[in-house]
């Protein structure tokens, strides 16, 4: 919608449908989670309101997968065609920073509980006993609660952790050989990078979630379920799940980057998907720290 | 189009590079050692919840322990402690005793929580044995003596927050553990 | 119009249950605006800051519309037509901003008595009551006496027949010792419940897993009358608590008539198992949740 | 301030506005104002529900015993709500409805859509076409929150009950609430946030990336100040309610255990997340009603803003400290006595800003010559109510007094005259201000005065005697209550009535506004009215400021 008369740099953007499509597509999904989880219908068989049929949450799903493509996808266009200019651009940082710090707030909520029942809890429950002899004043009393055990952190956990900074290195080296016009090197580095997210989230989520000594819930009861195991997959599952949508964002732009989109002083996409990268990286070091390597150290027997 | 690759700026970058990723493997790692000392420092530390020892003080004030018992609705069981209250010299270790039937025909696995009244001074309680978090298999008819040995801290009396109470109550609660019909109840 | 009249069936219908005079009742009143008359020194002590603090803000409400009026009447467009100019007075400023802050230390310099007063327990608590909140009805014990009462919703024909304030009477009132400093342990056995005793200033949350403490000392013998306040499901509005404070004879009279001891018995009581609890028609035993009253 | 520039530039040439009978002028909306104006009409639709559901509960509570809600009543039967259980789920979706779909879209989507890019001189926001899917998203969550209301929530009985805040474990009991009511009403909750966070980030952008030349910070007019501070609490906020309410998702479908004591959780973490969450939530409510009075109360006193540093920062410190308060909500759960003295200190200390902004708003018509348009009725009565209600917050900040007035009516009553007295009569005020601008309309003066009279009264017939049942301690949420509640209930609905009639009365000035259609000129309100937005046409171009405005300095604000 852009006049001859517009005397500024501002992106007037076009009439959109994405939005809407979108939101139809939220609605479908929401409502199939609902019929996933519960059923709609007390016929089970329904096959769109039977309680455990995916059809609507597929629908759902599918129409959201279709608008990012397509919203993006538009995106991409109207930045090859120039309406992305600095003032734009900077505005587009700003939604990227803020959107990642939301990000850091859902973690908040997640370690939040983490440390609640890991200290506070403990304390009002009276499961921290206080320092009276040296030789045993380690650290969290009961935390993780008796009988669970948890993953040895200098294995699996630790290589994941090499494997993410590593990437964390490679997606940087990927930036700079940009910035500096080695095509070839930013190529690499991104391939590497991608490589690199493939492989965590396949140690995560095939290797290490399978042999896990403790239960995510257990809808039949208490049974082996502890508020350990609960808060340990979701702040864990929900990073793994962060480091997925952020491996799909770089290779989108190893797709641009191999397309021709990015130059030297204009790849913002690139940009972005690294600082998200360094943001699931510096969670992944804070569960490290606390989920992996504290609750081990005081681990009961 | 590509500007000239500029070498010192690509140094300043791979210097903060480096930095970055040794700072962070070496927080990550030195973590440890200081959560350790933290723990030390500001006494957030202590020891497993079942402590391995009894502590040297025994003091001359004595305080009042009140046993309590909770059971969770729809678990067939009678649970209550052996004694109401018991009073010991802060630092002495004491020794209490629950009871626990099981009401119905059928073996229950159960669990229990607990909890010691007033909040801020379940810090100082602590307990050398004792039967929370595990699953107990209760068999039919069943009847089981369950045992708490436990002592005060003394310092209870150097915090402001706690100097002055004169009774702690420590309270269970059952639950039920495994149970595939308890989801359904409602219907 | 029924004050007195309401009054008089109260007292008649304690007295029907226990033989004494009672001198207070702890309920609300028609047209009541005020706090429920105080039966302990706590409550006592939230009248006397919540007077204060109503002195304070209502003063503040009127100094603000008294201004407001005045800025209305003087500085309209009739009564000033030009408006003048200025944005900033530093002095006032800086006056509004620290005489409010003086206010705030003055409340808090009286508020943080009261709480220090409701959060520690005397620390020669002679009795103890364990209350357990359940859906939808309390259960209230005397642990060292071992007894063990269930307070359901007195029906509404029984409490019209009897003249006992529908709602707020219960199937079976709790006697409590006057003068008696009762350590109070609040818990739950589903959902959360809040026990409330407006006479005494006490509320306090039933949570599962948790016990709460908090205690009461009547100074005066009543009947008193408190509500679940914390929404717990369809009956939330139907499970009361009714306490009648008494003489420490009667008292003694009424523990041995529920079939527990006085002196602190050393075998204790079996705890209650929520099978035990009774149910009348209006409440329903915990182990079965009950369905919405329709 | 003074504007220069503006003048000329916008509404000279052929202006580009699609019809208004284009559909997709509006499904496919990247114009903030449309935007803007769908989210108005979404708030005053869901506002009407959710009033709706007011009148149910009032009419409910009007007599002792259970009417409206009895089973077989007609008037709740038709949706299944004839039974107790009704009643609660009727008060949980007046909450809910009212707070998310009401209040927020219409402070924050509507009036900060429309005039937080006119204000700073932004010919858009930001992200148009995110901006769209932030309003679009609002009515899938709306959908949801009113499925839940018909599908089984309560074994066979539906919707849910449990109260705006979501309580556990009565909101994860299968015992309580088994049925798909819930899952929907969480969805709902999560959509409703992603939208909301979506506008914040848009928001935040918007003013620090967009300001016309020589709009600093310090010059910005304080409605977008306080936009400005409510979109950085809802940024920081939601998250952590994203994060609960997804706990309670999967403590209710997949077995966890995070709020449930037997499995080692703690229901009253539930409630730490929720009011960590829900206590800035509340100024989210709140802090865009004090940016409007302030332009209203400037433009009708013809006076700047008195203090206007002071203003915009007592928001920024109302917005920080509005982050650390949150347990105030919970005395009553056994927090211990030093996080008490702790919380109710840091809770007074939010009534010294709060202060600042009732004097200076007095001292702003202080001097001034003012015009008792329909706006500053509002804003005057808004700034009076508001004082009431925040004089009580400082009664309930203190524990102590709170042990009794916790979950009593006293407590409703002092939300209501925040948010109703408050919140709403801002939001009566900023529209009323800004209709002509938006609509091009002028509305009838003696209806809307009448509007307002009626709604002061009625609200404050509703609410002040709910201060006494509180101080006798007659509790929330209750369907049913001892006669000698009787009295001031019945008053407390018969002022309901009254507030229906001026809800009538407003619905009449909207429709004689644009049957009559009287032309409102570029700027009715005279020179007192010196925002920005004032410079443009009514209603302003399609797409306004193809040439940026340029703000000179001024020697005051």
């Amino acid at each position: 919608m852009a006049h001859g008369e517009v005397k500024h740099d501002y992106h007037l953007v076009n009439p959109s449908p994405w939005p809407f499509v979108a939101s139809v597509g939220a609605l479908v999904a929401a409502i199939g989670a609902v019929v996933l989880m519960r059923g709609l219908s007390s016929n089970e068989a329904d096959f769109f309101f039977g309680k455990g049929h995916w059809t609507l949450f597929l629908v759902g799903m599918g129409i959201l997968v279709i608008t990012c493509i397509g919203w993006w996808g538009d995106v991409i266009k109207e930045s090859r065609a120039g309406d992305h200019t600095p003032v734009v651009d900077i505005g587009l940082r700003y939604g990227m920073i803020l959107f990642i710090a939301s990000e850091v707030m859902f973690f908040v909520a997640w370690f939040w509980v983490f440390f609640e029942m890991a200290i506070f809890h403990g304390h009002r429950a009276d499961w921290v006993v206080p320092t009276w002899d040296e030789a045993t004043a380690q650290a969290w009393a009961n935390w993780p609660p008796p009988h669970v055990e948890t993953f040895d952190p200098f294995h699996l956990p630790l290589i994941n952790t090499l494997i993410l900074l590593l990437s964390g290195t490679t997606v940087t080296w990927a930036h700079h050989a940009l910035q500096t016009g080695d095509r070839a090197g930013a190529r690499l580095g991104l391939i590497l990078t991608v490589l690199l997210g493939i492989l965590f989230s396949w140690v995560q989520f095939a290797v290490e979630y399978p042999i896990a000594g403790f239960a995510f819930g257990n809808p039949d009861g208490v049974g082996n379920a502890t508020v350990y195991g609960a808060s340990f997959f979701m702040a864990t599952g929900f990073h793994g799940f962060h480091v997925i949508i952020g491996t799909i964002f770089l290779a989108v732009c190893l797709f641009r980057l191999l397309a021709g989109h990015f130059t030297p002083q204009k790849h913002f996409g690139l940009e972005a998907a690294a600082w998200y990268w360094h943001f699931v990286d510096v969670v992944w070091l804070f569960l490290f720290t606390f989920v992996y390597v504290m609750p081990y150290l005081t681990m009961q027997n | 189009m590509s500007q000239p690759p500029n070498q010192k700026r690509m140094a300043v970058t791979a210097g903060v590079v480096v930095a970055t990723v040794v700072g962070m493997t070496g927080l990550a790692f030195a973590a440890v050692p200081l959560y350790d000392a933290f723990c030390r420092i500001t006494g957030y530390g202590g020891t497993t919840q079942e402590a391995t020892a009894a502590p040297s003080q025994i003091l001359d004030r004595t305080i009042e322990v009140r046993f309590d018992s909770n059971i969770a609705p729809g678990l067939p069981i009678e649970f209550s402690p052996q004694q109401i209250s018991e009073h010991l010299r802060i630092g002495e270790t004491g020794l209490a005793f629950y009871t626990v039937r099981n009401l119905s025909n059928e073996p229950i696995v159960a669990r229990a929580t607990y909890n010691v009244t007033p909040h801020v001074a379940g810090l100082y309680f602590a307990k050398l044995e004792c039967f929370c978090f595990q699953d107990r298999l209760i068999g039919p008819g069943e009847e089981a003596e369950l045992p708490v040995v436990f002592f005060v801290d003394p310092e209870i009396v150097n915090d402001p927050d706690t100097a002055d109470i004169g009774t702690l109550t420590l309270s269970y609660t059952f639950f039920r553990s495994t149970d595939p019909a308890a989801a359904d109840t409602a219907s | 119009m029924r004050r007195g009249a309401l009054i008089a069936a109260l007292t008649a219908g304690a007295l029907s249950l226990t033989n004494s005079a009672y001198a207070a009742v702890g309920a609300p009143t028609p047209r009541g605006i005020d706090l429920q008359p105080a039966a302990t020194q706590v409550m006592r002590e939230i009248h006397d800051f919540h007077t204060f603090l109503l002195w304070i803000i209502v003063a503040i409400s009127v100094f603000v519309l008294a201004l407001l009026l005045w800025v209305m009447i003087r500085y309209n467009k009739r009564a000033n037509p030009t408006p003048k100019k200025f944005t900033h007075n530093m002095f006032v400023e800086v006056v509004w901003t620290i005489v409010p802050v003086m206010i705030l230390v003055v409340i808090a310099w009286k508020s943080f008595p009261l709480i220090y007063m409701q959060e520690r327990i005397p620390e020669e608590a002679e009795l103890t009551l364990k209350v357990t909140g359940n859906s939808w009805f309390w259960t209230l014990e005397y642990p060292d006496q071992g007894v063990s009462i269930a307070a359901n919703l007195l029906p509404e024909d029984e409490a019209r027949a009897s003249g006992r304030p529908y709602l707020l009477a219960s199937t079976e009132p709790l006697l409590v010792p006057v003068d008696t400093t009762v350590r109070v342990l609040v818990t739950s056995n589903d959902v959360i419940h809040s026990f409330a005793m407006p006479a005494f200033g006490v509320k306090e949350d039933a949570i599962q897993g948790r016990v709460n403490e908090t205690w009461f000392r009547v100074d005066r013998p009543g009947v008193f009358y408190g509500q679940c306040s914390e929404l717990c499901g369809v009956n939330h509005a139907y499970m009361p608590v009714e306490i009648h404070a008494v003489s420490r004879a009667e008292w003694e009279q009424w523990v041995a008539a529920q079939g527990g001891t006085i002196a602190a018995a050393e075998p204790a009581p079996a705890a209650t198992t929520p099978a035990e609890t009774p149910a009348t028609e209006t409440g329903t035993p915990a182990a079965t949740p009950a369905q919405p009253t329709r | 301030m003074t504007h220069e520039a503006a003048h000329a530039e916008g509404h000279g040439h052929e202006d580009h506005r699609p019809s208004l009978y284009d559909w997709k002028r509006w499904v496919y909306s990247t114009n903030h104002k449309d935007i803007g104006t769908m989210y108005l009409i979404f708030a005053i639709i869901a506002g009407l529900i959710g009033g709706a559901l007011s009148g149910l509960i009032r009419w409910e509570l009007a007599a002792p015993g259970v009417q409206v809600f009895a089973e077989g009543a007609a008037i709740t039967g038709w949706l299944n709500l004839d039974s107790a259980h009704g009643y609660n789920v009727t008060v949980t979706m007046h909450g809910l409805i009212m707070i998310f779909f009401m209040v927020m879209p219409a402070m924050i989507g509507g009036f900060g859509n429309w005039f937080v890019p006119l204000m700073i001189g932004a010919p858009d926001m930001a992200f148009p076409r995110m901006n769209n899917i932030s309003f679009w998203l609002l009515p899938a969550s709306f959908i949801l929150a009113l499925l839940s209301m018909v599908v089984p929530g309560n074994g066979d009985f539906p919707g849910f009950g449990g109260g705006w805040t979501l309580y556990a474990p009565l909101s994860t009991s299968p015992a309580h609430h088994s049925g798909p009511s819930m899952d929907l009403l969480i969805l709902s909750l999560h959509i409703a946030g992603a939208s909301s966070i979506l506008g914040a980030v848009n928001f935040i952008t918007t003013i620090f990336n967009m300001r016309a030349p020589g709009m600093t910070l310090h010059r910005m007019p304080l409605f977008v100040w306080s936009i400005l501070v409510t979109v950085w609490l809802l940024v920081l906020s939601l998250p952590v309610l994203a994060g609960a309410l997804t706990m309670l998702l999967t403590d209710r479908n997949f077995g966890t255990q995070f709020f449930n004591a037997a499995g080692g959780g703690d229901p009253v973490m539930y409630q730490h997340l929720f009011w960590f969450f829900g206590h800035p939530e509340v100024y989210i409510l709140i802090l865009p009603a004090f940016g409007m009075i302030s332009q209203i109360v400037s433009t009708f006193s013809r006076k700047p803003v008195f203090g206007y540093l002071g203003m915009a920062y007592a928001m920024v410190a109302i917005g920080v400290i509005g982050f650390v308060v949150w347990a105030h909500h919970m005395y009553t759960v056994g927090m211990g006595l030093d996080l008490e003295a702790y919380f109710i200190a840091a809770t007074m200390v939010i009534a010294v800003p709060t202060g600042i902004k009732i004097f200076s708003w007095i001292a702003t018509m202080w001097g001034g010559s003012i015009d008792f348009k329909v706006p500053m009725l509002w804003a005057i009565g808004f700034i009076f109510l508001f004082t009431v209600g925040g004089v009580t917050g400082v009664v309930l900040a203190n524990s102590g007094v709170d042990t009794s007035l916790h979950d009593t009516y006293y407590v409703v009553a002092h939300f209501h005259y925040v948010l109703s007295l408050g919140a709403v009569f801002g939001i009566f005020a900023g529209f009323f201000y800004w209709i002509p601008k938006m609509s091009g309309y002028r509305y009838n003066g003696f209806l809307a005065g009448l509007q307002f009279w009626i709604m002061f009264i009625g609200v404050n017939i509703i609410f002040f005697p709910q201060h006494f049942l509180g101080l006798q301690a007659m509790p929330r949420r209750y369907i049913d209550y001892p006669e000698a509640f009787a009295f001031w209930n019945h008053i407390s609905s018969v002022g309901y009535a009254i507030t229906t009639v001026g809800v009538l009365v407003f619905l009449i000035t909207l429709a004689e506004m644009f049957i009559v259609k009287r032309k409102a000129g570029a700027n009715p309100w005279g020179e007192g009215a010196t925002t920005l937005e004032w410079t443009l046409s009514s209603p302003p171009p399609f797409h306004q400021f193809n040439e940026l405005p340029v703000i000179k300095p001024d020697t005051h604000h």
